[in-house]
């Protein structure tokens, strides 16, 4: 008998705890190239803002060690068209869908959350509060704790379902964040969006990114999320995606073991656009031949002593 | 229209270096090789390290029942490694994807001005046309001789060289210029540096039905990003290179000017 | 002929911008057996304390994609013995040498000062300020504005040679820091130390670090310092030691473009214990082929409009 | 005394799979290989990549005028790199590094216990053995048979089979246990997994001088990183494998218990 994979957030149940990641799959419904979208624990799609977006000029992605830098600038077709073009085809490919939604006002945020709570197919809201790449709002709200507060307790008003909070790590303390979430009722939190990074091509000596910084995601991350992940699983009770440089099965298993509920793939879509068909296998396999019976059994289920930990003890 | 776009783990037949950095590789890629039309492209990595991390994007130079092929100028690490496969290797491909040229219609004529990695679009071209029947004539430009490709088989190649050591004295651009001079063709077809389709976008796109095929860096190369905006003429917006191109027609979009 | 290489850190020449990173090559002495360590513009020795230190339990050092964790826990001989045993022999060696210290308390940092402040060889001092791996202080202090500028302040009162303050890159806004720094009379900054990151072995279930987080260095991690060296280069006019994930000598260039004056090479000494040579040979056939005459031309010479970069906007 | 280290670029000349996972690769490597004492390692590292990072250590398994080998269980990605280097294929070296086993002084009998990639051990031992007129005796063991790497012009190897499928039907420490009973020698050298090692100091020590290679993670191998310690008996201080050893006198040092 095969293990049982099954995860909650808030009152959602996940079939399994692989989710894709905001803005690496586009609105989602075009992964159904490379596998059966309906495996997926959810969905997340591309970062919706009220009006479309055209987002940032070229140069918007470059490659670094182990890792790149984005900065898209949250180009999307705005929350109506959304609604209207993808919203079927997601439906039709039997997805679990989880919609991201980015702002610059904390109105927008309740504007967008509004709209789609009156679409029952969208079972999740992840609100990013933390891309690196728009002039205004964007990180400032994630690094900025009355803010945070602020917005989720608006959002929370508005939307019934599962509300998730994406969480930037480019700040001190990121369980200072995820507290801040849960107290206003958050359902869960991301750990966390893309680290600002940058690079130079050193010929032209220009940047190698058009907005000179950008959101490094990829493999470099992962032991970084991987401490941010084990930080906040020791400050909330509520469940925890982990999203960052996931390139193989066994980083999923790692992520669950330092505390996560379910885990993002982003950036390993775009090599392996087939990663979580993928990854499914892997864990499927290793469950049964460590003999565990539910996945569960592996959340948080590092054998650790937090007094071993300094990054710990000093809270 | 083009077909889904798969995943496929290609097998390394050989690798020839057919000039200065330049190589040809071959590869047994069944399902790739008997979808994709001049002009896509198709991305290629290296599941067993990270570094390098991205697929890295090629445009199919020629596809023959199982066997497709790659021409590629070695600048970096990806194009590093393709370069060192030993036959029986395995890489991963996905393809083919984005938009390529026109389909050629038998009786019309087509010139390809061809310029540095945009030698790679010649032969799968030149197979097209004579299978439709097309009349099509090569401009292939480089810096100095020693960088051409010597392309076996294709006839109906002119060179040019910006320092005279063969064919026109001058770039691919200069080249058709001249030749405009005496004829034109139907459709005109660009690929090779970006200075080389800003030059063509000037010189051409209100005279002839000018198709370009466009480079820009590429994280995913199937729509997912967002990575690759091409800017559309007039407006605001984007194209995306890996979706709405690689092949886009000169009059619909803008280069960037310098940053 | 060839350029002008030399650089300066307060009243410090540097015959060049080339420095090793504290911790990567021991004591600097053992360098000695892959180049001559007076080639370099100066040697940065291991965090001192006081008193010797035995360092954590093992292990201490793990591998992840592009980098390494390390929590050495300031193992050291203490400043006693560094002066009495390691320094004749790095004065035999010839290299200008800068002694990085650590401690717990404010005070020790001050003893830690009186004592190499009357050693002349020792030229400057690098205040570490952002040891990720010990239990009481480290980290702490490289955290918290307040206790970083009365440390700088009490050190700069004892201490009249060149001082840099070595920072943490684990915080939300680091040219805050530095800019702290600056104002307590430091001659410059090391951006940045590493930053906390963890690695779980999936199959014990065990932290690949005793201490479970450690502190990530190496190319995985360059993009990150990277823009940290950029938004310091904004925030003050002190000189800026750049440390994060040096490997070939194009990355040093970069360093330099984003506004840098020295750069530390650390976890790339581990692979390339001679790599200071090689990237002076490659540095100097750069400057020659771009006829550049004085390589402080490089510095911050990057061709950007910082309207562009929405990490600096928000300032 | 060993000498001075040295990073050297060593050409692969051949690989041969000697058992399960098992290879021994060759290499030209002159000043490494004219430098090293038993017991002392290299660090091999891939300078086209970032991932492998670090250097990864290996012991000598053999050195012989310009040529050195390594005997090698291929785990993880820098083993598995190694094993698929083509002739004339570069590494880079750093070696020879640390201290190996005490010098041989004829006339002298010595028992040494391999276990795993220990076995790497074998062929230089007994050379140097041979050279010193000292006897040599190998008690090596494995899970299985299959395990067990077939050394050429190696006599005096006992082996011992935790299933029983060669030699003893046990694992290598209780072998060396039933041997006692017949007769000791001189010095005892252990080199295998932690457990065994750790079981060589519990059971021998105190009657023979036993001398243990120990392995620990590294970063440098050079003492650069302080990445490596091993505790001091009795002290609350440490060693550094890669400077201090990797070769121990068993009575100075304890293992971690777990944790
Ligand atoms: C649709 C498309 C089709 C292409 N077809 C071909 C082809 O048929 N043959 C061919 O040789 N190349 C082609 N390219 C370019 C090819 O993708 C790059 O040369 C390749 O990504 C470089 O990889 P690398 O790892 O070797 O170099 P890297 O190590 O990534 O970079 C080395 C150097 O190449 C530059 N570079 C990186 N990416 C690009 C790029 N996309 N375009 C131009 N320069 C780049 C970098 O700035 C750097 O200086 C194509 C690109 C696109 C987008
Ligand atoms: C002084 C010394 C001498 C050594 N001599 C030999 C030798 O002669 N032959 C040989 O086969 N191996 C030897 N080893 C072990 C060898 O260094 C590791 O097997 C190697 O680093 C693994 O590299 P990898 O990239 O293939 O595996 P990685 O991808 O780094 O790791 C794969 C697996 O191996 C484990 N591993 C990583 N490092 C070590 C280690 N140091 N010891 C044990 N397991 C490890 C990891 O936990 C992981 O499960 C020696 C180690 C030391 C410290
Ligand atoms: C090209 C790209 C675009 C992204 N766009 C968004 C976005 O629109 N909204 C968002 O919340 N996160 C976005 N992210 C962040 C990812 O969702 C993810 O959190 C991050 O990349 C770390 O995970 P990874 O290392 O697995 O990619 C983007 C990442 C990339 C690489
Ligand atoms: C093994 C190791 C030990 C280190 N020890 C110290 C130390 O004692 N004091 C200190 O200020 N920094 C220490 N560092 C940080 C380095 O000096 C350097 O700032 C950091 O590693 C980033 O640079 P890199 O990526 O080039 O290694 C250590 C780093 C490593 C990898
Ligand atoms: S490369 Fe990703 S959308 Fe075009
Ligand atoms: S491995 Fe670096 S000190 Fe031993």
């Amino acid at each position: 008998m095969s293990a049982d994979l099954r995860v909650h957030i808030g009152g959602l149940e996940l079939k399994n705890p692989l989710m894709t990641a905001s803005g690496t799959c586009g609105y989602g419904d075009e992964l159904g190239d490379y596998f059966n979208v309906s495996i997926l624990g959810a969905v997340v799609s591309k970062s919706l803002t009220l009006k479309p977006k055209i987002g940032n000029e070229p140069p918007r992605v470059a490659e670094v060690s182990c890792g790149m830098l984005n900065s898209i600038g949250l180009a999307n077709i705005g929350v109506q068209r959304f609604i209207s073009e993808k919203l079927p085809k997601l439906e039709k490919l039997g997805a679990l869908l989880i919609v991201n939604i980015a702002a610059k006002r904390a109105e927008d945020y309740v504007s967008l959350a509004d709209a789609l709570a009156k679409v029952s197919f969208v079972r999740g809201l992840e609100l990013n509060l933390s891309c690196p790449n728009v002039k205004e709002g964007g990180i400032e709200f994630g690094t900025d704790l009355g803010t945070l507060s602020s917005i989720v307790k608006l959002v929370r008003k508005v939307f019934p379902r599962t509300l998730i909070v994406k969480l930037t790590p480019n700040v001190t303390r990121i369980s200072e964040f995820a507290k801040a979430a849960e107290n206003e009722g958050a359902d869960g939190v991301t750990v966390a969006n893309t680290y600002v990074g940058m690079a130079i091509d050193i010929h032209s000596r220009l940047p190698r990114i058009h907005t000179v910084t950008g959101g490094m995601s990829g493999p470099a991350i992962k032991p970084l999320t991987m401490a941010k992940v084990f930080e906040t699983s020791k400050a909330v009770r509520i469940p925890i995606v982990a999203s960052g440089g996931v390139f193989v099965w066994q980083d999923f298993v790692e992520y669950l073991m330092a505390g996560a509920t379910a885990v993002e793939i982003g950036t390993a879509l775009f090599t392996k656009p087939d990663a979580p068909a993928r990854f499914l296998e892997g864990i499927t396999d290793y469950l049964s031949k460590e003999n565990i019976k539910r996945i569960d059994e592996l959340i948080g289920s590092l054998r650790v002593n937090p007094e071993n930990v300094p990054h710990l003890k000093r809270n | 229209m083009p077909g889904n776009s798969v995943l496929e783990t290609a097998i390394t037949i050989d690798t020839l270096e057919v000039a200065n950095r330049t190589f040809i590789t071959r590869f047994r890629s069944p399902k790739i090789a008997c979808m994709v039309t001049p002009g896509q492209f198709l991305m290629a990595s290296f599941p067993e390290t990270s570094d390098p991390l991205l697929p890295r994007a090629f445009s199919v130079s020629d596809a023959q029942e199982e066997t497709m092929s790659l021409l590629y100028v070695a600048v970096g690490k990806g194009t590093g490694r393709i370069a060192k496969l030993k036959p029986g290797e395995p890489v991963v491909m996905n393809g083919p994807l984005g938009r390529g040229f026109p389909d050629m219609k038998g009786g019309t004529s087509v010139w390809v001005a061809v310029g540095g990695s945009g030698a790679a679009l010649i032969p799968i071209l030149d197979r097209a046309a004579r299978k439709t029947g097309t009349e099509i004539t090569f401009y292939y430009g480089a810096r100095t001789g020693a960088q051409l490709v010597n392309l076996d088989g294709i006839k109906n190649i002119n060179h040019a060289t910006d320092d005279g050591s063969k064919g026109f004295h001058g770039n691919v651009v200069e080249m058709l210029k001249e030749e405009m001079k005496k004829g034109r063709p139907g459709q005109l077809f660009g690929c090779g540096p970006t200075p080389m389709l800003v030059a063509m976008k000037k010189g051409f796109e209100s005279q002839i039905q000018t198709y370009l095929s466009v480079e820009t860096p590429m994280a995913c190369g199937m729509g997912f990003c967002q990575g690759c905006p091409v800017r559309k003429s007039g407006e605001g917006d984007y194209y995306l290179a890996c979706k709405d191109g690689p092949v886009f027609s000169a009059a619909d979009i803008e280069f960037e000017v310098g940053r």
